[in-house]
């Protein structure tokens, strides 16, 4: 659907996008997540049409767009701070696309026996097609309202309504979410999903934060530098991170340097100081040397070691539990070796979790996520 | 949002000494303008009445009002395109464009008369051909609008290139996702919100060259705009001739000036604040 | 950020207009301003070297420079104090000052000239008091500072304004919470991140001084600034006469102009952009 | 320490702090709670005298300040984008509240004989106190750097280690962890708690985030529209808000209308619908009309409702689960009562979790919030 071949820019000396290649499938709803300065906005801006790559091709269809001008591409596009334009009303705002794709043409007006009949025609047709953007996306009561009067949630659902307006295949979406507040981020989000099926559109969308990635994603691409590093699916991208940079970008707590000290088919030994070792799934040979990470949602902490079919069982004390809302972070000392595990504030409850404590913290083999030490794969 | 006053606390020194520095510069203007218009009522207003009789007067003074709309208007076409592409296209020597706009701003107004004579005079450059075909700017309101534009076109193309540059470039790159050409996102959405400060620009432009004397002068003392007739008044006739003159004249132009302003503050609504 | 070329793409037709109206403006600048001295170097260099050798000319000169250098730091101490009481205080009649700062501009320069005279006439407000312990403005360098004063005094106040409303008022808060008092917070927070835009402020307002001529004309005719002797020239002995000394106190701006224009640019640091 | 008593600001007629009193204690870590426009930024610039309240009394340590420029009230103030001097290095930054309140006296430069000395001795203090800011904050390798050329976490040290510089006993903090990214995010948090302890302050902090009011605060005040609503510890205000509106605020998102059918000393039997009955534990009367909250990380998830003491179990049907990072979000239907639990990831794998799955929802009598139906309490 949307192939980005080869794609680089230089911007003044500072800044560049660096050999993007992406493609992107229909009806996919695609992620690009990465660090802010990432290049993720202007990625977003080349594929629109709003700048030229100095190199690469982009090709929407099979068609290269990529001397297209912005008008002539069809691409709805939503900016983070929604861009409404100020001077017009909401539905001014929605029907904006129609009215330029549409315009009255003159030979229809000048025929001057229907021309009464035309244009009302002309403007039953436009006018429907706003209503229905206005509607499906609840901004119907707003229509006379003019932007800067609105709230935040209610600038996005106008921006969205006004790109989806004109009905186009592909939808360019910049961290839409990012300047609403908790509530209307959580509604918006569950939206956009719904309104990415509902009209069947293929989803372009940015974002820093993972955990939108994660919820919204079919694949994501992890943007850093200027650089694509990693696609994949959200399973991927979380359980295999490519490297220690993504890893750490999408939230692994827990790493530890280790070496490899033996193999058994998958499962591999890993020596993490004279005191501790892991085992892992990976495919390292003895003797190499490796970087462990674990996520802190797959520990599960117990009071004693039994029950459990865990292979990496660690006795410690609590050094600290911090409320993060409706999840608690424990971190432990596991003599010496420091873990950090993610549990509900009801286990800290019903558990009566506390510094000081001592208790077992135990995670499965398969939830040992290894890379080679220092060297992307 | 607007510094909200300390209310209720003892004002500092430094706040009274700029309000008194400040107080000096505005009674200096206050007292000027004033003083003029209530001599004249109290000391001489039959002089005021003669001056308000006389077609003469009324016709430098239409003349100022309306090579001045025109120069305006010129301003208007040629200066908004140019402002826009200032303020949203870089080019090579943009920096020596943005100076040369600003150069009639510096140069003296008879320096100016000069320069506009060498050109425009029946000898010069533009004016010895176009002269051959019957158009004369030497003592002609053609002349006089040429001048008026030479000194007030830069106001409008630096009115209108802030009133483009505070224009978040996305709306325009939205539009154009939604459809619009170029030209398209140009009238429907960069225009409307710049409109303001271009009508502010061209109130500057219109108040620039109504006021011009000393280019005007030099290229097209005949027909005599208003400022010229004064002074060729007060030179003939001393300062009893030439004050009712000057004191219409001031009231006309501060007439206009308070409606255009008034009429201007309306378009706050799409500014920035 | 500035907007990035879309190159490799055909430049589209309303582009296309805009370049051609931005052209016929620039060259009608460029063509004014060169034709008249590459015609005098052309066609009469030795009228050139005359008017260099002349030290009446000079005189002329160096008077126009420094009374609107005097006028400038005038207006510099009268005119920041209250650009900054503009931009951060609420008052009453705060739109009326503003209103007031700005008519100057708007009123024609002769008609200024004639008000001033009542003002500071050998018979004014002000001026008479004032001769009878030996001040005189009337054909004194004092007369021509306060009408280059009046002219030019709007652009210090209103670009200076500009340059602390520019200021996030919340590091002045900071500063005072810091422990600065309100004037040690003016020095060290507002008055450093306004300072560029003041300097843009004392240029406009020293450009716009040294070209003033009507105001000037009739407030003192004598000693004669450079614009009034080419006047002078010109209605004396012709466009020969005057176009040298006009060339030259052209040449003489443009070089302050560009000079301070350099000097200014290496403030853009602390500006918004 | 800090006592608020009756203030109340007209700004325009669109906005007002209407009667707000408050007593925050000394070395107390204060977080005023509430979303965008609730005023509370307005009230901190009041309390640091930025801004004079039309009526009542700030007092700080019982000295009434309320008509004292802020320069003589010693308070530090970081803003949410952090206002830094762009003029100034990091370390002038730094410096500039010592400078400001202990300026060279002319008496020790006149005073020729030891002129050089004193001045010496003067700029040492003052040297090795913002040095010692600028190590707590870790900025001294910043000190020549301009603060546009940091980033958002850096700005945010900048900003901190310049109030905490001149060494003042109360600190306000205008939603300072806003503009940053979530790894910064949560370093920084700790440092402020950090900072808090190490300087003894007594610091209010203002957010919108109930996350970061819960892991920060010793006590908190919800603050909409103008208004105090709600004082206590992070306890008190997210287990027994005081009115629907908090409850929704601070993240109750199951809520239920129903009438109360019998009471047995403080267990009470609620009647939600022909179907459902809930216990809690509440002081309502048999009759009365309440709402119920039920907080999604108090719900549990089980095969069977076996080896569960919770006094409420019901039997359903998954029709969603959302991830959201670490945690994912269960949506329930149990036969026409909607239920939303929150659970790990790892128990998302562990149990299989996925829509139209049966299982159990349990939760215990004293994890429901019973308030009086549509009247705060």
């Amino acid at each position: 659907m949307i192939e980005i071949e080869g794609i680089g820019i230089t911007w003044g000396s500072e800044f560049a996008l660096k050999d993007i290649n992406l493609h992107v499938r229909e009806k996919e709803f695609f992620v690009i997540l990465g660090p802010t300065g990432a290049g993720k906005t202007l990625l977003l801006e080349l594929i629109a049409g709003f700048y030229q790559p100095d190199a690469g091709v982009v090709k929407i269809r099979g068609h290269d767009v990529t001397r297209l001008p912005p008008e002539r591409r069809r691409i709805g596009f939503v900016y983070q701070d929604y861009a409404l334009f100020p001077h017009l009303s909401v539905r001014d705002n929605t029907a904006f696309g129609m009215r330029m794709r549409h315009p009255l043409r003159k030979r229809d007006v000048f025929n001057l026996g229907r021309a009464a009949d035309t244009i009302r025609e002309h403007r039953q047709a436009i006018d429907s097609r706003v209503d229905e953007a206005m509607d499906k996306l609840n901004i119907t009561h707003l229509g006379h309202r003019k932007p800067l009067t609105l709230s935040g949630g209610e600038q996005q659902r106008v921006a969205i309504a006004r790109a989806i307006a004109m009905n186009p295949p592909v939808m360019l979406l910049d961290e839409p979410l990012n300047a609403l507040d908790a509530r209307t981020k959580d509604m918006m989000r569950d939206e956009l999903r719904r309104i990415h099926e509902e009209f069947a559109l293929t989803t372009l969308y940015v974002t820093h934060d993972q955990a939108e990635a994660m919820m919204l994603a079919d694949r994501i691409a992890v943007m850093m530098d200027g650089s694509v590093v990693q696609v994949g699916t959200p399973e991927e991208i979380f359980q295999s991170p490519a490297s220690e940079e993504i890893a750490k970008f999408v939230g692994m707590e827990n790493t530890f340097q280790g070496t490899v000290t033996g193999r058994e088919d998958d499962l591999t030994i890993i020596k993490i100081d004279d005191e501790h070792t892991m085992e892992a799934v990976s495919k390292y040979n003895a003797g190499e040397q490796v970087r462990v990470l674990i996520r802190p949602e797959y520990i599960t902490l117990a009071e004693t070691s039994d029950h459990t079919s865990a292979r990496n069982n660690y006795g410690g004390t609590i050094k600290r539990v911090v409320h993060m809302g409706p999840i608690s972070k424990v971190e432990l000392n596991c003599d010496g070796l420091y873990l950090a595990a993610f549990v509900t504030r009801r286990s800290v409850d019903d558990m009566a979790l506390e510094a000081g404590m001592r208790l077992c913290a135990s995670f499965k083999a398969t939830s040992v996520h290894v890379i080679k030490h220092g060297v992307q794969i | 949002m607007t510094h909200r006053q300390r209310t209720g606390r003892k004002p500092e020194a430094y706040s009274v000494i700029f309000a008194i520095l400040g107080a000096v510069i505005l009674s200096f203007i206050i007292l000027t303008i004033s003083n003029m218009i209530v001599l004249q009522f109290l000391a001489d207003y039959p002089g005021f009445v003669d001056a308000v009789k006389d077609p003469g007067v009324w016709r430098s003074i239409w003349l100022s009002i309306w090579t001045a709309i025109a120069a305006t208007l010129i301003a208007l076409v040629l200066g908004v395109p140019l402002a826009y592409m200032l303020a949203r296209r870089d080019f090579m020597g943009k920096g020596l464009v943005e100076a040369v706009i600003d150069v009639p701003v510096v140069i003296p107004h008879t320096v100016a008369g000069i320069a506009l004579l060498t050109v425009f005079g029946y000898h010069g450059l533009i004016g010895a051909p176009l002269r051959t075909i019957g158009i004369k700017f030497v003592d002609m309101e053609l002349g006089i609008i040429i001048a008026l534009l030479f000194v007030s076109v830069p106001f409008m193309v630096n009115s209108a290139r802030e009133g483009f540059q505070s224009i978040d470039p996305r709306l325009e790159n939205i539009a154009r996702s939604l459809g619009a050409s170029g030209w398209g996102s140009f009238c429907r959405v960069s225009l409307p919100l710049a409109v303001r400060q271009i009508v502010v620009g061209a109130i500057m432009t219109w108040a620039r060259a109504i006021s011009e004397f000393g280019a005007v002068v030099v290229i097209a003392y005949y027909p005599m705009i208003a400022p010229t007739l004064i002074y060729e008044r007060y030179i003939s006739f001393g300062l009893k001739a030439s004050r009712p003159i000057a004191v219409l004249l001031m009231l006309v132009c501060l007439l206009v000036f308070v409606i255009l302003r008034i009429f201007s503050s309306r378009w706050k609504l799409y500014d920035r604040d």
